[in-house]
């Protein structure tokens, strides 16, 4: 039984990855599962310099789902380079650093000192819409994907995943500009813009007032972007929305993703990336399929 | 590996205290034998559309049995969730989480304030202190706990409605009653222990102070439950600290409320 | 304690309404609800001529919500007038009728037929996920939007709603587009496009491939459309997308709707409008509010 | 006002038949009193995640208790949460709804035919029909339920494995058997009915199909779960009929399938 997938020439042991914001650079779930297990393990968005993110309250339970409006608190690159990727190359799993901006120019910067780091792949979170400058403002038109693709491309030495945000009208349009900058991958879906309010406070249940909804709320929204994305572009896809177990995760390997993050799921379920690994096992054993790659986009 | 895991228990008991304030008793020997005072322990729902954990301080801690004890009050759907739970179900849970009181006193004379939901955890550290204690229990009207630490120290109660006790707060409690020491332990509302820090200041004494935020991953992972602290934290890399990880206690100087 | 609510005019007993295509013409639903306790019905898309809608599976359920295909699925504008419209007359409430079409020369055709009948308002589908033709493509795009919304303001005799696609990039600028052609009201959200799909089958749960996704689910993103409609124009707003009860319904109202509807929350519990209704008339007991305007966009 | 409602009622019991197959008594008097053979309840689960209905037919009704027995087989989340329920829980249900079959048959010989989790609603059936009965229930391997047809009619047994009866489905029985009948009644998955279909033109036989579809309302509201009909549908002027309204019995000639 073979489960390695291929993402721009790096070899995953598995497709089973982690969202990139909800597992921070792995060390607190690595108490929970062994991190060899994974085919990657994405970190927490990182900056040029530190971030502070937004006042609290930074999250809210909605139905099914959350939200959530940290605004990319990070450490900023240099303790990232020092303390989270030594850590990281202890383990047998890719390594893909999640990077964030409020410039191009910041991005620049980051992926610039990344460029001798043993990391595997980079991920342009160009689709955070919790703060105010960069991120999503970035996602929502094809011509600043395109462009800032470009010169993601120009620097980085490592493969680019392009990070796509759902609040769009046509998905296509946006995974086709980030082809056309030259993109490597592409990962789908980042969260979609959303609001709670308290009634009896009469008040935002977020500081923020907004923040992005993920979990398994989202997910047939996700599987049809993927579906989309899929079927415009070339590139390999990094599916993610809302999968808490192996039959989520498959309905987005079916819908043509290569390789699925689990965001949300960790929160209640230290162990759901592991069980997602062994769910797809089982589902090849039982369903007598010897290579995962049978399965990829193989509902059409 | 750290010693918190994620697993389902079983509920030994569950008993109202009030109309609102339930204590129950888990039954699990791994978590009993970890958890010290003021550490919290994350509770899941079994309804499905609720994902996110409910933080639930320890209260009670007995080793022999392997069991803790946690006192809650019902104020939205999860809570109300775990209140219809009875004897024999049983419940998802992960922990011990964060960091408890610091136990190290030598004997110090010490004030131990609950407010409202935030007494149950003093009960627990109640019994780990070894000087002189007393215990100021504010609440908003009817009273819950507050025989049980009787055997542990002198009781002080404030109610907002003067139905018991003082008639105010637990700073009007502590100032009604001419109360020293040399330490405080506190858990409660923001605004409360937004008072004691700015009374322990004034009065030279170290506080250790419990706080709360909206958590989500509850381990350190997702950056939810911040407070701001008073310098760039060693983690984080900017004045920010986690409470579910380098909290939920921290001493009142560290942090801003 | 007032519960009235005005929509362009018309003057409703309270804001709870029925969202299109949940409710049918209210038949069914009147064995359950008295319909004289509702704000407004409103009634399944109806066009010019009878659809037959989309094949079978129509419907899937998702975590907190459903996708559905049904794809406009109508008797035509005729058997609507004979049967429907006098049914609805008998109630002491609003009624408002749901208009969808291929062209625009079928959706003017259905507003003209209704000119001279009995019907309190016009809500104009320009955004179902579920058919090829007309629904959505309408709806993404502003220069239609104001379009579409001149012609039907033109022929109409009632005042006219626009229904809002939540699939598009800015909703705000759909907003501002329907405003500036005329429209008198604005409701949304419709559904959210989505997919599931069978992992054991390996096929897709419905016919059509994707469906609109509702439901709880969807409530936060919905929030926040209304939310951000509010503040972009000076229209009235029903606000829709997973109410299922008093809190969620005045979510909406605390962000700025004047009225709301209940959807799919009507398929697991006929009796949601009823409960929406007395709870909200216990919220403002509870909290001595004499006026439900005190709370229409009350959250800033 | 029609007879349904929507109501929480009690579990009377729930017993396993088969590994996946379990029969449970729902105690209401007044679903009990408005029910008729073939006619479905929705039921709902208590799980917050799952929102839609899951339709099951009416197996059995005691008027005299006021109580009605569902038999169902686990195949998804639905199933499996309600599996897990026990005596003297609650469950929420709505019905009965749809239309049954016609018992006006007058004395004529037929064949009741269930194939596989469709045998439940030929049970109280056969109690309602007074010409001579032959009941055939095809099954993949596990029987259940076939005992209790005995005292109805003489039961003809199919398994797709030829375990016990014809080796085959429902259609091979009936050849292998040469029953011959007025009036087919039929329950069962869409290919095995349009077995029945051609079968029932082919020997002039009249037939009424219990037709199944993904249902949201259940109550003819929102066009989830139409089948085409031969003929414009009276209600919705196309030709398409509500499975939960106007069926889920159809005469064969009526639907397309
Ligand atoms: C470290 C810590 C220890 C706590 N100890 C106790 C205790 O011993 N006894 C007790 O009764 N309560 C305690 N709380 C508060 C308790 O977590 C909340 O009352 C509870 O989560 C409410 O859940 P709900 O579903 O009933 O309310 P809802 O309002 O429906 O909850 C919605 C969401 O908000 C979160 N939330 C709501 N209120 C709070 C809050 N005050 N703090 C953090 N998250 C919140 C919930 O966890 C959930 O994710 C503690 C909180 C923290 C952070
Ligand atoms: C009129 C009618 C009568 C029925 N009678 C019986 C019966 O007596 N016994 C029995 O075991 N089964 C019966 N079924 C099938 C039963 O409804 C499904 O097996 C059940 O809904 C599956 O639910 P689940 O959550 O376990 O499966 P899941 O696949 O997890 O369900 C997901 C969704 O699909 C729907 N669904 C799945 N399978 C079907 C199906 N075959 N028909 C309609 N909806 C489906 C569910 O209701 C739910 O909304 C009947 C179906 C209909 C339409
Ligand atoms: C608390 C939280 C923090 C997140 N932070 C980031 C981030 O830093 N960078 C990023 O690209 N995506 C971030 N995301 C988005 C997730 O990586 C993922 O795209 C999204 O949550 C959908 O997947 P899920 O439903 O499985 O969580 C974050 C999500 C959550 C819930
Ligand atoms: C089964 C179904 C049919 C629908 N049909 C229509 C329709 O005919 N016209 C329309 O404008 N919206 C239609 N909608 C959209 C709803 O009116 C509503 O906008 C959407 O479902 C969000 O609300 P909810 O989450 O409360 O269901 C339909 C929705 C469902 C679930
Ligand atoms: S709750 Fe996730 S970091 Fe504290
Ligand atoms: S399930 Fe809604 S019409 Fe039949």
């Amino acid at each position: 039984m073979n489960t390695k997938v291929n993402l721009a020439g790096v070899i995953l042991n598995n497709p089973v990855m982690t969202a990139s914001g909800t597992f921070g650079s792995g060390a607190e779930y690595s108490d929970f599962v062994d991190l060899n297990r994974l085919g990657a393990v994405v970190t927490k968005g990182v900056a040029n310099i530190p971030w502070k993110g937004n006042p609290t309250p930074r999250i809210a339970e909605t139905y099914g789902g959350m939200l959530n409006a940290i605004g990319l608190q990070n450490p900023g690159i240099d303790v990232f380079v020092e303390r989270d990727i030594p850590f990281l190359k202890k383990y047998d799993t890719k390594i893909i650093v999640n990077v964030c901006g409020k410039t191009t120019e910041d991005y620049c910067e980051v992926v610039e000192r990344l460029a001798d780091e043993k990391v595997d792949l980079l991920e342009i979170n160009i689709s955070c819409p919790n703060v105010k400058e960069g991120g999503i403002a970035f996602g929502q038109n094809p011509n600043s994907i395109e462009q800032i693709t470009k010169e993601m491309k120009k620097r980085a030495k490592q493969p680019i995943i392009m990070k796509l945000s759902p609040n769009v009208t046509d998905i296509t349009e946006m995974a086709k500009a980030a082809e056309a900058g030259g993109a490597d991958v592409l990962s789908l879906i980042n969260t979609l813009t959303g609001m709670k309010i308290d009634v009896n406070k009469r008040a935002f249940a977020l500081a923020n007032k907004t923040g992005g909804l993920s979990g398994p709320a989202i997910k047939p929204i996700a599987v049809r972007m993927v579906y989309q994305v899929a079927n415009a572009v070339k590139l390999p896809i990094i599916g993610m929305g809302g999968i808490q177990n192996a039959e989520d995760a498959l309905e987005f390997i079916m819908a043509g993703a290569t390789a699925v993050s689990v965001g949300t799921a960790n929160f209640y379920n230290p162990y759901a990336t592991i069980e997602v690994v062994e769910g797809i096992e089982e589902y090849l054993k039982k369903n007598h399929i010897d290579n995962i790659q049978n399965l990829i986009g193989c509902v059409k | 590996m750290s010693n918190s895991k994620k697993k389902t228990v079983l509920i030994q008991s569950m008993d109202a205290l009030t109309d609102d304030v339930f204590s129950m008793w888990l039954k699990d020997e791994e978590i009993a034998a970890n958890a010290t005072p003021g550490q919290f322990v994350s509770l899941y729902c079994n309804e499905g559309s609720r994902l996110l954990p409910r933080p639930i301080s320890i209260c009670e801690i007995d080793k022999a049995v392997g069991a803790i004890r946690l006192v809650y009050r019902v104020v939205g759907k999860g809570t109300e969730e775990f209140s219809k739970m009875k004897k024999g179900d049983t419940i998802e849970v992960m922990g011990p989480l964060g960091n408890g009181f610091p136990l190290d006193n030598e004997g110090k004379k010490v004030i131990l304030i609950g407010g409202g939901i935030g007494i149950p955890p003093m009960l627990e550290l109640s019994k780990h202190l070894t000087g002189e204690k007393q215990v100021v229990l504010g609440y908003r009207d009817e009273l819950f706990l507050e025989k049980e630490f009787e055997s542990y120290g002198k009781v002080y109660i404030s109610t907002e409605d003067g139905s018991v006790g003082t008639k105010g707060n637990v700073i009007d409690a502590i100032k009604e009653n001419g109360l020293d020491a040399e330490v405080i332990y506190a858990c409660g509302p923001t605004p409360m222990l937004r008072g004691i820090k700015a009374y322990a200041i004034e009065h030279g004494i170290t506080a250790w102070l419990s706080l709360e935020e909206k958590m989500a991953c509850g381990i350190g992972a997702c950056l939810a439950c911040v407070c701001k602290s008073k310098e760039v934290d060693h983690h984080t890399n900017v004045d920010n600290k986690r409470i579910c990880k380098e909290g939920p206690v921290f001493n009142a100087l560290e942090v801003e409320l």
